[in-house]
């Protein structure tokens, strides 16, 4: 393009809701940033193939810079080792710590598990069983949540017992939490990993005329969540912050392209911790979205 | 029954059948059937449609199993045969049904599954040699295409000179012909009937099925007759006259059919009419033609002259390019064969088993099709209604099925023709347009049919009979037009029907006329 | 009911006893609704799928059509503010159109079915994902319309008002398919097109009408998954229903060469599917093994029922055999 | 080179030069490999999905396989520590077993190869989910194997070794289906099986090495794709290839109907797909609409070629009409 601006790209894992406020912070950072070109772009698909083609391409279409959140970190090494030699590479999400990236920026999902733990472990002092639903089982982002709130819940009364799959159908979401209260009667709790999942247990929930008697225990700041959260049906939510990786990534990698390294911490590691939503938190957190999503 | 061979008394039997059934759900095809074949010798092979001659030669193709009895090939007896072990003993089988790859070339399709390989582990085909073998076949057969024409290009007579230029390719003992020459015309019959001399001269042996018994008369040594699946006689050389032929098909003698020279009918006014009408085929040669109510007005030409494609075109199927068309003197936009039907033009198509019927719906559901509105109160279909007006058809046209529920797919090809009839019939035609409509029928239908045209007409219906069989088109028709190249060269009255003038005006000459004002554009 | 049907129906209910003997909450009211609900949704959808199947065509572009139709329904009632019943009405309208021009394509253009739907697959999700920005699509908290969510959602006396929708499409398209002229023509042309043509059949216009069916009640199944999930992500939303229903219609026992099916037969194949469902989740096996165990059993269904075929007609032939040669003197 | 496989040359140079026009890295040597890699993994793919078709028949699951084999390839040489070239070809083995199953069950059970590998197609991903519990298969840190790596990551003298494969694998199987009998038989069947199987050729043992070769040639692009990737999730990777590698054919000019195409076709296909995808992301497209873009190409290539074929015809009929008005009073 005939502006010589060089650009900074950030690279998705997948198409979500949850990637808006993470184009919200790039927007920010535009504004701050005029001597660049800043770019969000989403793969068609979200895997690995097709991630590490939009990289290649990326690459060759000139970008100075890549802030990517790997579909599948731990085991492409070698294909983010490629990227990371022809251009600043970071990651963010979930970080791949074995590659030549220059840094990591995000969360800690184990750490977001615990989290969730917490949650769990207030609203049920007696203890209880919960059962997690989730998109892809597989996946990293599922296995350290699930992970993460396995440990924090080891000593507790609380037991997470089994984590059905959906493979990002929402409509097959819907019907695991449905098959679930039919088939495990005795669950008292439920968990639900993926941004979409909470939402989907609250609707069944609703349907089934049980908002309230289990305990929800969220990820992420889906509308629907967050009502919920509000409404007191669902416990509380554990909310990454996309918009802050977005927002001082973008500018992180512009100083360092500039040659300003004094941004990147020994460890290379910048985790901008996960928090907790609960019902009096809401209101203020939706308002910062808001404002957030209006930059 | 008569069994006196006198032909090759003292050689082997090439091939025997002892004692051979076959049954479908329903149907004894064959019953009890034996037979023998020499080397060198020649055998017609009739019978009425349904008597089970197809379903013999797929025995002896290996195609389908007989329930019992042997076949015995070079003294090897078989529970029966199957593919390779039928082309492995020399047996080369020109189907009913054509069986050519449309997306190959005449060559490739002539040497299909026997192709000359290069040497070299990959089985290379070697397509010089190919070539060369194929030219002189094509010549033998009086090919007027070429060797790498596509298949799909060919008219269905020229694609049936390619099965037969095929079956000749293989180095054969026994060639079967079945109904080769169903929609050849007469100059490409003769050549096939040289064909098959030919073949004896060589000592092969050939089956030959037609139901043109004339064709039968000048080449069989032998004829076997075959009856509702079982033999009916054998007539050695000098028995062999149609006669005969028919009575043992039927099982008694038929009337003498209808010879033209009767009184002429008075012409009816013109009910169709087609002025310079342009087809794809022929997009320079517009065709003119008038068809009268009440009048068969036959349609003669070579292969490839364009009878079927006006046909296609005045029904519908194909796009008219330019002309117009009147009904009983109204213009007339067919645009699809729906409109077509709507005006009462109707089409008996000449390739029946694609085109004519649906193979696997009923004999009634083929027969209420075209009109079903009519067999339906409020959009839903009256079985009832259906199933009366199919009774009544069957009856009719003498359809031979055990009930009009069959599957049209396992009836005799004359009978699925008889289908295709019924339809029309069941409804109120008021042009009839056939194309071939005899083609592969057996004689005793033959006659039947003649009479439904002939009764269509007197009822006031114009009938316009496309056909490539000479006696036909002359025995049938009020009037005969020619095509040429896609021009109608000629039209003849009565008075100058000869077969000379039919041929003449078919490639392209002056007839010799009666009377100096003839048909001549 | 056809002896395929009634075989299907036995090894649903074979399964069903089964499954309850393992875990009885199978038979239990709340189940039954809930599965029932999707046993409609995708029913619908596979009905549809079935009338194209019918003329020897496919329809694969369901899937993709779902997430965009969906998309818009949500978008026009939740954030346009377009009063529900009209929005309702435009989403199948654009249903019959979308039908109409894959009709149109496969009729007047001449081109392939698998071709013109599978450009339509790509297509659709994609301006569905356009649409929103890779985003959802979905209602606000507490945003309610109690009319439209009765009508599709709701329960009248413990029975899914969408299973209830289900069982009147399923009578009126019985009626349509099998008793119709419209229906003999379908089977006539998917039997052979050519043929039907050459009797006087409109067979283009017979086709679209069968892609326009297809296309208003895939919209009326997207509405229904719309308001069942509430939430839309385009890139997701939707995907691989075409073979949800694809599946539904051969379990029936409908021939992909056309031609061939009933009504009832894709209906049951549909309950078979959900039932499959339904079962991976109550026995708790793993949810990876969802999809397999639902390729095993079509495998399964598809080979017992022809193998099944092959086994009568031989018998039949050698039952015609016997009495021939037994028969035979007789004669 | 037929006149069509010209024109898709065409519309690939075209589209090509307008790219090269707004983003002259298009052409840079780097970009060049990258996307003759990926086309050298998808037109192998193709390929065997090109023979499938040719029969009349069609491989749906060739993208579950691509996700199992992968799976086992990797696990086999990073977990279980087979010698690599002995599990490259155990994968291929693996690969033409199951190609050989599709084949029997379509040719000796009857059954549609559109249900056999829809089946498949359900199946294997679910199997290889299952395999790795809903994991990823992929190689530990550090963990190198460079002859392996060189054949099918490597590049020579800039031209990714995985091209040279596609290269050598497109000639050989050029002679196969346009030189050798059997290609000859594959036409046949491709047009009209019965009468094939009346000229004495076992079709059911040719239809069977059709899918035999896709089998392998499925494998061996898995195999690409797992050293691409050095990592598979099941539950995504591999998902819709085998709509690229039917686009890929369908573009080239095969018939879904069967007995149609060329190898050069598929080929070209395939880069015509490659680039599309490639171009997206060069001129910042948004992504979202990258299925929509590969969607209308076909689509719009689909009916140019079709149109174009009526209008050639139109055009002749039109001139001989013409001349022969003029030449009518000589006659
Ligand atoms: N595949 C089949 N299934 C059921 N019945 C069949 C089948 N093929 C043939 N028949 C029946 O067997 C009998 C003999 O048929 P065949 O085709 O041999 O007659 P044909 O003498 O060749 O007649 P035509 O002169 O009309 O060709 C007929 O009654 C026919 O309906
Ligand atoms: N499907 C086709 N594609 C291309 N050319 C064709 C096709 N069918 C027929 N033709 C050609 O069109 C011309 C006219 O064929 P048509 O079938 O109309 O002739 P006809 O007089 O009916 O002869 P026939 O005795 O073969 O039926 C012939 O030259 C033939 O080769
Ligand atoms: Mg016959
Ligand atoms: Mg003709």
């Amino acid at each position: 393009r005939a502006d010589d601006k060089p650009t900074l790209a950030f690279v998705v894992n997948g198409a979500s809701d949850f990637w808006k406020a993470a184009e919200a912070g790039v927007k920010k950072a535009q504004g701050e940033l005029p001597d660049y070109n800043l770019e969000l772009k989403y793969p068609e698909q979200s895997s690995v193939a097709i991630q590490q083609r939009l990289m290649d391409d990326l690459v060759t279409a000139g970008v100075k810079g890549i802030m990517v959140s790997a579909v599948d970190p731990k085991t492409s090494t070698d294909g983010l080792n490629k990227i990371a030699s022809e251009t600043a590479l970071f990651t963010t999400d979930s970080d791949a710590p074995q590659t030549k990236r220059v840094a990591y920026i995000g969360s800690s999902n184990v750490d977001a598990g615990k989290q969730a733990a917490e949650i769990a472990k207030k609203a049920m002092p007696n203890g209880g069983k919960c059962l997690g639903f989730v998109g892809l089982l597989g996946a990293d982002n599922a296995k350290e949540r699930i992970q993460g709130m396995k440990d924090g819940l080891a000593g507790s009364k609380i037991e997470l017992v089994d984590v059905r799959g959906d493979d990002i159908d929402q409509a097959r979401a819907k019907k695991n939490v449905e098959d679930a209260l039919v088939a495990s009667p005795d669950i008292t709790c439920m968990v639900g990993f993926y941004s979409y999942n909470t939402p989907r247990i609250y609707e069944a929930l609703r349907d089934a005329g049980k908002l309230g008697q289990i305990t929800v225990v969220g990820f992420d700041d889906d509308p629907i969540t967050l009502g919920g959260v509000k409404e007191g049906t669902v416990a509380a939510t554990v909310v990454q912050q996309p918009f802050e990786w977005a927002y001082q990534g973008m500018k992180l990698m512009a100083a360092y392209l500039k040659g300003d390294k004094s941004g990147i911490p020994a460890g290379n590691l910048i985790i901008i911790p996960t928090k907790i939503i609960g019902k009096d938190d809401v209101d203020a957190y939706a308002a910062n979205l808001k404002a957030m999503a209006g930059n | 029954m008569i069994s006196i061979d006198t032909t090759h008394p003292n050689t082997a039997p090439f091939l025997s059948l002892e004692a051979v059934r076959k049954t479908y759900p329903g149907v004894v095809a064959l019953d009890r059937f034996s037979m023998e074949v020499r080397p060198g010798e020649v055998i017609g092979l009739v019978g009425e449609n349904g008597a089970g001659k197809s379903t013999l030669m797929k025995i002896l193709g290996g195609v389908t199993r007989p329930d019992s009895g042997t076949v015995t090939v070079d003294g090897a007896a078989h529970d029966g045969l199957i593919v390779e072990q039928s082309i492995g003993s020399g047996i080369a089988f020109v189907h009913q049904e054509l069986n050519l790859f449309e997306n190959l070339d005449v060559a490739a399709n002539i040497f299909f599954g026997r192709e000359p390989l290069r040497a070299g582990p990959l089985k290379l085909v070697d397509r010089a040699k190919l070539r060369e073998m194929v030219a002189p076949l094509l010549k033998r057969v009086g090919a007027n295409f070429s060797a790498d024409a596509p298949v799909a290009s060919l008219s269905l007579a020229q694609q049936q000179m390619v099965e037969i230029a095929k079956a000749l390719s293989i180095k054969a003992r026994l060639v079967i012909l079945d109904e080769p020459t169903s929609s050849l015309p007469i100059a490409e019959t003769e050549k096939l009937l040289d064909v098959i001399k030919g073949l004896k001269a060589e000592g092969i042996s050939v089956i030959f099925i037609s139901h043109r018994l004339h064709e039968i008369e000048r080449v069989a040594d032998r004829v076997v007759v075959l009856r509702d699946g079982t033999l009916a006689g054998t007539l050695a050389k000098h028995q062999i006259n149609h006669d005969e032929m028919v009575r043992l098909m039927i099982g008694r003698m038929l009337k003498e059919r209808e010879k033209a020279g009767e009184a002429a009918r008075a012409p009816g006014s013109v009910a169709l009419s087609a002025h310079a009408i342009r087809t794809s085929t022929y997009p320079d040669r517009p065709v003119s033609l008038e068809l009268r109510r009440g009048e068969i007005l036959g349609l003669a030409g070579l292969v490839g002259s364009g009878r079927t494609e006006l046909a296609r075109v005045l029904f519908g199927i194909d796009e008219r390019l330019a002309g117009n068309v009147t009904l009983d003197g109204k213009p007339l936009d067919v645009g699809s064969a729906a409109d077509a039907v709507a005006n009462g033009i109707f089409l008996v198509p000449e390739d029946r088993k694609l085109t004519g019927i649906l193979l696997d719906l009923s004999i009634a559901q083929n027969i209420s099709l075209p009109n079903l509105p009519a067999h339906a109160r409020r959009s839903l279909v009256s079985t009832g209604a259906e199933l009366a007006t199919a009774e009544k058809q069957k009856k009719n046209l003498g359809i031979k099925a055990p009930s009009v529920l069959t599957r049209t797919g396992t009836l005799s090809g004359g009978n699925q023709q008889k289908v295709v009839l019924a339809k029309w019939l069941a409804m109120d035609p008021k042009v009839m347009i056939l194309d071939e409509p005899t083609r592969g029928i057996d004689i005793g239908a033959k006659a039947e049919i003649y009479g439904l045209m002939r009764a269509l007409a007197d009822a006031g219906v114009a009938v316009l009979m496309i056909s490539s069989d000479m006696e036909e088109v002359i025995g049938v028709s009020d009037r005969i037009a020619v095509m040429h190249e896609g021009q109608i060269s000629g039209i003849l009255d009565r008075q100058d029907f000869s077969q000379e003038n039919v041929l003449l005006l078919a490639v392209g000459k002056k007839p010799k006329l009666l009377q100096a004002a003839g048909g001549v554009e | 009911m056809s002896k395929k049907d009634l075989g299907l129906l036995i090894l649903i209910l074979v399964v069903g006893a089964v499954v309850t003997a393992i875990n009885p909450r199978f038979l239990s009211t709340i189940n039954l609704a809930n599965t029932s609900n999707l046993v409609a949704l995708f029913g619908i959808l596979s009905i549809g799928q079935a009338f194209v199947i019918i003329t020897g065509g496919i329809e694969l572009s369901v899937g993709s059509l779902i997430a965009l139709l969906g998309t818009l329904f949500i978008d026009f009632i939740a954030v346009r503010e377009v009063n529900w019943p009209l929005a309702f009405v435009l989403i199948l309208v654009l249903g019959a159109i979308i039908g109409f021009v894959h009709g149109w394509l496969i009729t007047r253009l001449k081109l392939q079915p698998f071709v013109v739907t599978l450009c339509g697959l790509l297509i659709y999700r994609g301006v569905a994902r356009f649409y929103t920005a890779d985003g959802t699509a979905g209602f606000a908290f507490g945003q309610n319309f109690p009319d439209l969510e009765f009508l599709t959602a709701g329960r009248s006396g413990g029975v899914p008002n969408s299973f209830i929708a289900l069982i009147v499409i399923s009578i009126v398209m019985w009626v349509v398919l099998h008793r119709s002229v419209f229906g003999r023509y379908l089977y006539a042309i998917g039997k052979n097109e050519e043929a039907a043509k050459y009797s006087g059949i409109r067979t283009d216009r017979v086709v679209t009408s069968a892609y326009v069916i297809c296309g208003v009640l895939t919209a009326l199944s997207a509405i229904y998954f719309a308001m069942y999930t509430r939430s839309i992500s385009p890139a997701s939303h939707g995907q691989f229903y075409e073979l949800y229903a694809i599946a539904a219609a051969v379990l029936g026992g409908f021939s992909l060469r056309g031609g061939e099916g009933s009504l009832v037969g894709v209906i049951l194949g549909t309950v078979l599917l959900q039932e499959l469902q339904n079962l991976v989740n109550l026995l708790g096996i793993p949810s990876s093994l969802n999809f397999a165990v639902m390729g095993g059993v079509i495998l399964i269904g598809v080979l017992v029922d022809q193998q099944w075929g092959v086994f009568r007609a031989r018998r039949r032939m050698m039952e015609a055999t016997r009495q021939n040669v037994a028969g035979a003197p007789a004669e």
